[in-house]
């Protein structure tokens, strides 16, 4: 699965896009910022307020709760800010 | 229809000429120009996007203004990479018979693609200092006004 | 500020252009343009008004928008004379710092303009039928959203 | 006291212009045109529904019941239609 990283997400991350493989387990978009945040510091600190998180499911907009099934490309980002 | 993301600057003029050409079923055309303001020091702004998500969420929202409105035409530019104050970010125009549907629609498309667009604005001052901008709450709520 | 009435045809981007220029306050700028239509067979479009009295009308509703909401710049072209389906008539265009105010400015000067300028329309056919134009009740009903 | 018709008022008149020198009694702009109503049978054919005529006092927008006093030009037209 690639999870891709924008704005000051990925600034904080250190990196725009990466492959993971998740355990058993994670099955919502909740689940895997939660793994993530167990991996190393920087990402426990870039996700510590997930109200500020928002997330695209194969470039689709999602909620926290919606399940992995299937999902090739995760995006994680602030707000947008366009326009 | 037309959904565009470019780093080149656009033209408005050209852009209006070309969405009413040739149908005089239009009556109407309303345009939003979006420039970098250069309040609080701005000295550069930059947009990143979501290449691939970026074109989809605009043709969507477009999509979306044509199943609300009578719309003859419409257009969507947007700009990514570094600006500065007095550019042009964005640009909405809708063309329509009468000027009610094209005011509403053009609201619509800047109020969607302000919400649902994946575009971050950085802004650096003068002395160097990176800032991500905030998202408005002001913009949540004029997108709401549209629910349905 | 600035109003004009006109025989010529104008130029919406030299006009937009113009409008920003030089003020990097200005963060949203909305145009709107109205055509003349081909409906109805319609082959020529006359415009009549009150020289005099036209100008002194239109600076007047341009200074209510301006009394009304924090316009960095704004203006008014409205062509007089005959016109065929398919030409610009009317050029109104707002700009702010925001775009909620540019929009509300912008369909608050069509608004006022089409219920308190004095033009007046004819439309010849092809068939040579000459008619003028009745005023719009909506017309009426969108002006009176601004009454205050 | 000059008196100006737009429109299908100037053509169903025949004049865009013209002095007019109203009888003492001539106070308000609705006085007027029921004065020029009485003057020739084109005059009467043109102002026979009221209810479709604007009018400006020195070119601004007035009432029927507004006054003459002092007024140099009236000018009468159908509603608006520019735009």
């Amino acid at each position: 699965m690639r999870v891709l990283y924008f704005a000051w997400l990925r600034e904080r991350i250190g990196v725009g896009s990466e492959e993971v493989s998740p355990p058993d387990g994670v099955a919502t978009v909740a689940d895997l910022v939660a793994w993530l945040k167990t991996r190393e510091p920087r990402y426990a600190a870039a996700f510590e307020d997930t109200a500020a998180i928002r997330v695209a499911l194969d470039q689709e907009q999602a909620e926290f709760d919606d399940p992995l099934t299937g999902v090739r490309e995760v995006a994680l980002f602030p707000p947008v800010t366009g326009g | 229809m037309a959904v565009r993301v470019q780093e080149a600057d656009f033209d408005p003029g050209a852009e209006l000429e070309a969405l009413a050409a040739g149908n005089t079923e239009i009556g109407a055309v309303v345009s939003f120009t979006g420039l970098v303001r250069g309040s609080g020091g701005v000295e550069t702004m930059t947009l990143e996007h979501y290449p691939g998500m970026t074109e989809k969420a605009l043709e969507a929202i477009e999509a979306e203004a044509h199943e609300r409105w009578a719309l003859q035409a419409s257009a969507i530019i947007h700009r990514i990479g570094p600006m500065i104050p007095g550019e042009r970010i964005v640009f909405v125009a809708t063309a329509s018979r009468h000027r009610g549907v094209a005011f509403e629609a053009a609201e619509f498309l800047m109020d969607y693609l302000k919400t649902r667009a994946p575009f971050w604005k950085k802004e650096v001052a003068a002395d160097g200092t990176a800032k991500w901008v905030d998202a408005r709450e002001s913009d949540d709520g004029a997108a709401a006004r549209w629910a349905r």
